[in-house]
């Protein structure tokens, strides 16, 4: 269907030959990147199948030669191993017979994959070790002789480590992983990454009813931390004016939202006006121990948020840390696997520390909660209402990094970089 | 850490006290659960001794040793703070939640001579345009104590979800 | 796809653009009006939002200048306000900011509506007052100096009020409300909504498994009232023969189905033979007192049903009243939002009176069932049975109203007139 | 109207009456559920008083105290004559119900001596053609009075339901 | 054939027989609960007599007298057999189960002087990738007797599921 | 979408037109057959609804005339009715009228069908026998006088019997049903209904997750037999090497799995290589008696599962005996329907070795949960991970019957057979 009066980007018909960016422009977003599932299927091609290091798992889940762990990329699924003492591989976990997703246990440890439906066996590479009955039985039957277990692999990602995180890349194209990050990036990356051994304190798992590029925008968009987290100002976590900034990599696909704690701050009466009934007045925490920042980190910053494209965000909030793996599922929702760990060698102390501040974060963390619903009313906002479009001109003359809060700079660099890889 | 808490049942209890501490929980969780379903979140830390400890977490957290919660919480300042925050700070969209806590299982007492038990719970949850869904299904592992006015409280409930996949988030303890 | 020997309707692809209607003849009506997502896309359009007034809420369910209730005009999510003593205000319930749903609760009263998520801000007319850090925070970031506030407003809708029934309207180009609902729907709509203000009593609301238009017809088919309600009959609620009529306004969108109560009425051997079964010979009421009528309307019927298009029924069965709001959800289903009544000044018994009768309808109303199974059953007929078209031949030489039970004309009239505007 | 029907509980009972009466409710509980699980729809009346109000309504109604219900039923005649619709001349496709009671709290007497309790209820209903789905979630808001043999009848009913958006429709009785 | 194991109660307990009954049977049904839980299967056999019937059938068999059943075992072997199944030759993914065992009723004793009972039960299962979902809604029709030590044992249960379309398929009893 | 790097085969659209078969290589299955709608639209016109014989019911399950079964043609919804001694009808379980899918019982008996919307009645061949007040009432409304009942009944399907299973077609052009089925699939049919009355033991119902092919090829590929089932080999039921055919008749879509238990059969240590693990060493079965075969069928095979195209497996699996009724549900699943059953005159005994031997097969049998499972795993392979395709290059210069386990000739045959006929 063509556009009408109601409809002027194409998005009545929602095929991606039909959609067209309102006006070229940036600092408007159009609802059907959030809605088309010609869009999505386009994303899996260019962006996670494309040039992009994918996180996959941390070492750390994988102690041994022979433990796996069930993953994504995307939302293709794919098998991560530990193959030998520094030596990861991610293949795609289908099998090469008939398609078989073959490995079923969220982690494990193997000598060997074997698929149920044929038995075909898999080494913990990945390669094709064994085709039962391969020359028949009795001289009946088998496969031609011409057949060549070497041509029969489930599909390889390159893989690439750094510091006890495992990422993986189907492209021979991509730049090494480092020049991927960017040196912004890398040293936001390296100061939880720094080559201290991670230890596993547990998981979460939710189902985001968003789509997956909005959780790269909340990380992006440091205007609405101070007012959606009514928490952060009436806790004095985060307020504006406070030291923060908003580092961005060169090509604008990542960025970290960092800011340093600043227990003196002072809240006036005009900064409350402000933010609109943001900040609760006289509330304090019961427990005040439970925002303390022990120190641990080489960083300015007490607070890092990092979100590296396409489906990787670094959580560094205080002393509670973890990853968030992005599994975008459908145009609608999205799946994010968390990983919270603290180092080996923390004190039983230390370990309860990042506990208790846990509550701060993941799916009924006193932030979280918070974004996660305000996704929700975004996807919902995008699938009810009329076809329309957003608005992201904070901030106006940057692109990328930004050292205020009021800024949707990183937002906007972002999309000039996805559209560019997206051709839309 | 947290399996040290959690400490076993050590003596069984004989059938009479098994029957008069099962009418005791029983009772105790459909206070706490219309507590929770009339979202009088205020009362909630009023079921837990001064010093409880209370997690909500994934089986495979709980099969693996890990101690990571959703909820983590020791000690009444943490579930007074918990509190605070979802009556004055979390945003979230209304909702209706309701429990269905069956399966009450009086254990046993632990070497501190406190009562283990534990119980299945499922809870629904509505949303206001939508259909009444599965919200969560788990196990309660507790430990129970008397205060001094001889009334029970939970010294430590590890909520156990098989529910892997949150829906959305959880705003509410369960 | 193309047509094929069993597919001869273009339904093979469900494209708009191949669908035709069969032999351009109002007398049959194809399956793919009920399951074609791209026609309930044009439907939104060209309907709900094209040149309709929708009923939104009723006065009575917003008592002060503030409180608000969150409606829907098709399945668009918008907020009614009141706004003054006699004003009121329509406004698409999305954020101009990012698009946020942001209004969640079912009704209330506020000053202002705050979208959580950056915390811009509303006042009760919709109108976008106050955007956080609008000028940046310390010089830096805010939103450009040319941003105007007024042109970030959520869409707004023209309303018009009768009687406390409050509609909405997208176009410009609607005809004023009393025009649009013609003199033949206005005399039934001014029975119920006379000025008596009204006391809302409750809230029903049901999930039916059909499309939206077939809640239309089943309103405008009198055919089946005797038949399918076994109670009607039964009861003598409503036999054929009785007085009754078909009332339609000119255009055929609206209808009201009339009857008046006659318990004279005698029903002969040959009458319970035509009725195939759906007459149950001997049974009484014990509560005689139920299907009592209470005399308090100027008009000569008992009971009428008006379909105000595209998305209100009036009810006024006996002395149980209320009004039904259609909420289109997908092509294979609908929301029915009810609001039951009576009127400020009520004596208890009357209350209680129509409490009573409430079981006639609703969710679990006697005669409520029937329909919303029948509805159900014939959009089980056109997903899961192959192809085919519906036939609306009784009454062959009418369109529109009609005074016998034994009709589709008014069926007939309202897909003229839907062809027309849908251009099918 | 339905406020002051529903009068609440004045009076506290001891755990010993509670553990009576919390027994005898759940027998009637389960014996009121295989009734209707069963279809065995005219048996449904007996369960109730012969001056007894019945009502089915949404908790958004419950909460603004709003009269009306889905079910909304006093006096026998009422009872008997759903019945009679249902068993004669309601269509509607087969199903299957399966109900849930549990979290039965046994509240106390109210001023006129009566007993008052509640539970959580869910209904899962299953179309021959289809899967088991969640039908209702709720809960009864009861008064039980005794029969002159002795036996508890329901003076007083209130199923509150969270799940506002009902599918479908709702064919029996909760 | 079924129907004849299944005798129906001649004599019907009093209060304070199906008092004591019903907590036993609710402790026993607990346990066997857990037992599937914890997916602890070798355990589950010990749950019934050495020539116990069990069967796992649809509503629609049992209405109509047919006596297939998804799992079908008489005598102890035929449960070791199945078990040994489960745990070495049955290809499946994993998966949590978790039971809901409300409305016990305790119905009487059949004129082998044994104890005839049932219940209502509720299975959600989740898998790793995805929401819980209700896996099967049903009801248990029991015969218990004592075993030598005083403990009971089910001589016979048949679980007779509302939910007619099995979601992909049943690994494990119910 | 055209094809891009990583899609090669049109399936970025999934529709129709742009799709095509790898290489025009049988041994090559591309993912789309399983996953677009568009195929499965047409596979419902150009098969189920095509030239072919589809299962609707056993003879037995209607015992009187007037007994109805709620059956189905590929996933349209079909009355079977008994209406005379050995006649039967299938017709379209959709009312003329208006189209609801009017039979709601799974079974029953009755004398006629009335439509519950406005009670139009079919008797019980499904000619539509009354439209009430077809002329009015009192004059008024009604049909046109040339309203013809004889041209508005239910689509009617041709049915042919054969010792007691009953078999529909719409087509005119179907061959008979033997010649449809061929003398091979009718030798192996014969055995089970060689006209010894049936009786029911009850029905299972699953759907299970993946597109009904699937079940098709499960059946025609005996290389999974003895590699999946663990249980098959553990238990001696089947191993490679022992008597075992892949029956099939000259067009390519029907087969028959058959084999011979052989009590004496060894399993040596190089064939436990070669099954990788499928085997398990040293377990017993505790209850003997419980795989014991009670002869009573003339035929050298102890087991049979026969496919019959397109809807049909009948199972002879030693004393156990039943028939599975495909009906797909959208491309990712099928709902199976099994009806067991054994002999009238059977001993209480044989009805019980029956029941017991019932464990092995259905949702929860110890051969079935296998097959339910890898079928499952093969469609969340097709759905969740890159577009690709299978292999089934087994056994390769055969194509369909062929006398060893160790191939996939069969569904090369079937594939032939279903691209001819659909074109692709
Ligand atoms: S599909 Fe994996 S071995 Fe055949
Ligand atoms: S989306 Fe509403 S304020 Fe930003
Ligand atoms: S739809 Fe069947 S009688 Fe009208
Ligand atoms: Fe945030
Ligand atoms: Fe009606
Ligand atoms: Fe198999």
């Amino acid at each position: 269907m063509p556009d009408t009066h109601l409809i002027e980007d194409g998005s009545n018909s929602m095929a991606i030959e039909a959609l067209h960016w309102p006006n070229d422009d940036l600092s408007r977003i159009p609802d059907w990147i959030y809605t088309s599932e010609d869009i999505l299927v386009r994303e899996r091609e260019r962006i996670f199948l494309g040039k992009c290091w994918n996180f996959v798992a941390l070492e750390a889940e994988l102690p041994d030669v022979g433990c796996f762990k069930r993953s994504y990329v995307g939302d293709v699924p794919v098998i991560v191993t530990r193959t030998g003492d520094n030596a990861f591989n991610v293949f795609e976990n289908r099998c090469a017979h008939r398609g078989v997703e073959f490995c079923r246990e969220l982690r494990g440890k193997v000598n060997e994959f074997i698929c149920p439906y044929h038995h075909w066996t898999y080494d913990v590479t990945g390669e094709l070790i064994a085709v039962p009955f391969r020359r028949g039985d009795k001289g009946k039957g088998g496969m031609p002789k011409e057949f060549d277990l070497g041509e029969h692999n489930p599909r390889q990602f390159r893989v690439s480590c750094r510091h006890g995180v495992i990422f993986a890349t189907l492209s021979d194209d991509t730049e090494p992983l480092e020049e991927y990050l960017g040196p912004e990036t890398l040293e936001q990356f390296d100061v939880v990454f720094s080559g201290r051994e991670l230890k596993v304190l547990g998981y979460y798992r939710n189902r985001l009813n968003g789509n997956w590029k909005l959780y790269h925008e909340n990380l992006k968009d440091p205007y609405h931390a101070t007012l959606l987290h009514v928490y952060l100002a009436t806790f004095r976590l985060m307020v504006a004016g406070q030291k923060s900034a908003m580092i961005c990599d060169e090509v604008g696909r990542h960025a970290t939202a960092a800011s340093a704690k600043d227990d003196a701050i002072e809240i006036g009466d005009d900064l409350v006006d402000e933010m609109k009934g943001a900040y609760r007045v006289g509330m304090d925490l019961n427990d005040e121990d439970f925002t303390r920042y022990v120190p641990e980190f080489d960083s300015p910053w007490t607070v890092t948020m990092s979100t590296i494209w396409p489906n990787l965000i670094v959580q560094r909030e205080l002393n509670t840390l973890g990853i968030r793996h992005i599994v975008p599922r459908g145009p609608h929702a999205l799946d994010m696997y968390w990983t919270m760990f603290g180092y080996v060698g923390d004190s039983e102390e230390m370990t309860k520390h990042r506990m208790k501040q846990g509550n701060l974060m993941g799916p009924s963390g006193y932030l979280g909660v918070d974004d996660n619903e305000a996704i929700k009313f975004l996807q919902d906002g995008f699938r009810n209402s009329m076809p329309g479009e957003g608005v992201v001109k904070l901030d106006p003359d940057k692109e990328g990094g930004t050292d205020t809060l009021i800024s949707e700079a990183s937002i906007r660099s972002l999309y000039r970089h996805y559209r560019e890889v997206m051709d839309i | 850490m947290t399996k040290e808490r959690g400490r076993p049942p050590v003596e069984k209890f004989s059938e009479d006290e098994r029957r008069a501490l099962r009418f005791k929980i029983e009772e105790f969780n459909t206070e706490y659960s219309a507590t929770l379903d009339d979202q009088d979140i205020h009362r909630w830390p009023s079921f837990f001794t001064n010093d409880a400890f209370y997690r909500v977490t994934a089986k495979e957290n709980f099969d693996q040793g890990l101690p990571v919660g959703l909820v983590w919480l020791e000690g009444r300042a943490m579930f007074l703070d918990r509190v605070a925050a979802i009556e004055n700070t979390m945003v979230f969209a209304p909702r209706y939640l309701r429990h269905y806590v069956t399966n009450v299982d009086v254990l046993g007492f632990n070497d501190a001579q406190e009562i283990c038990a534990k119980a299945n719970y499922l809870i629904v949850e509505t949303l206001m345009e939508d259909s009444t869904k599965i919200f969560q299904a788990g196990i309660y592992q507790d430990i129970f104590v008397y205060d001094e006015s001889g009334c029970l409280k939970l010294k430590f409930r590890d909520c156990i979800y098989d529910s892997l996949l949150i829906p959305n988030d959880m705003v509410f303890p369960v």
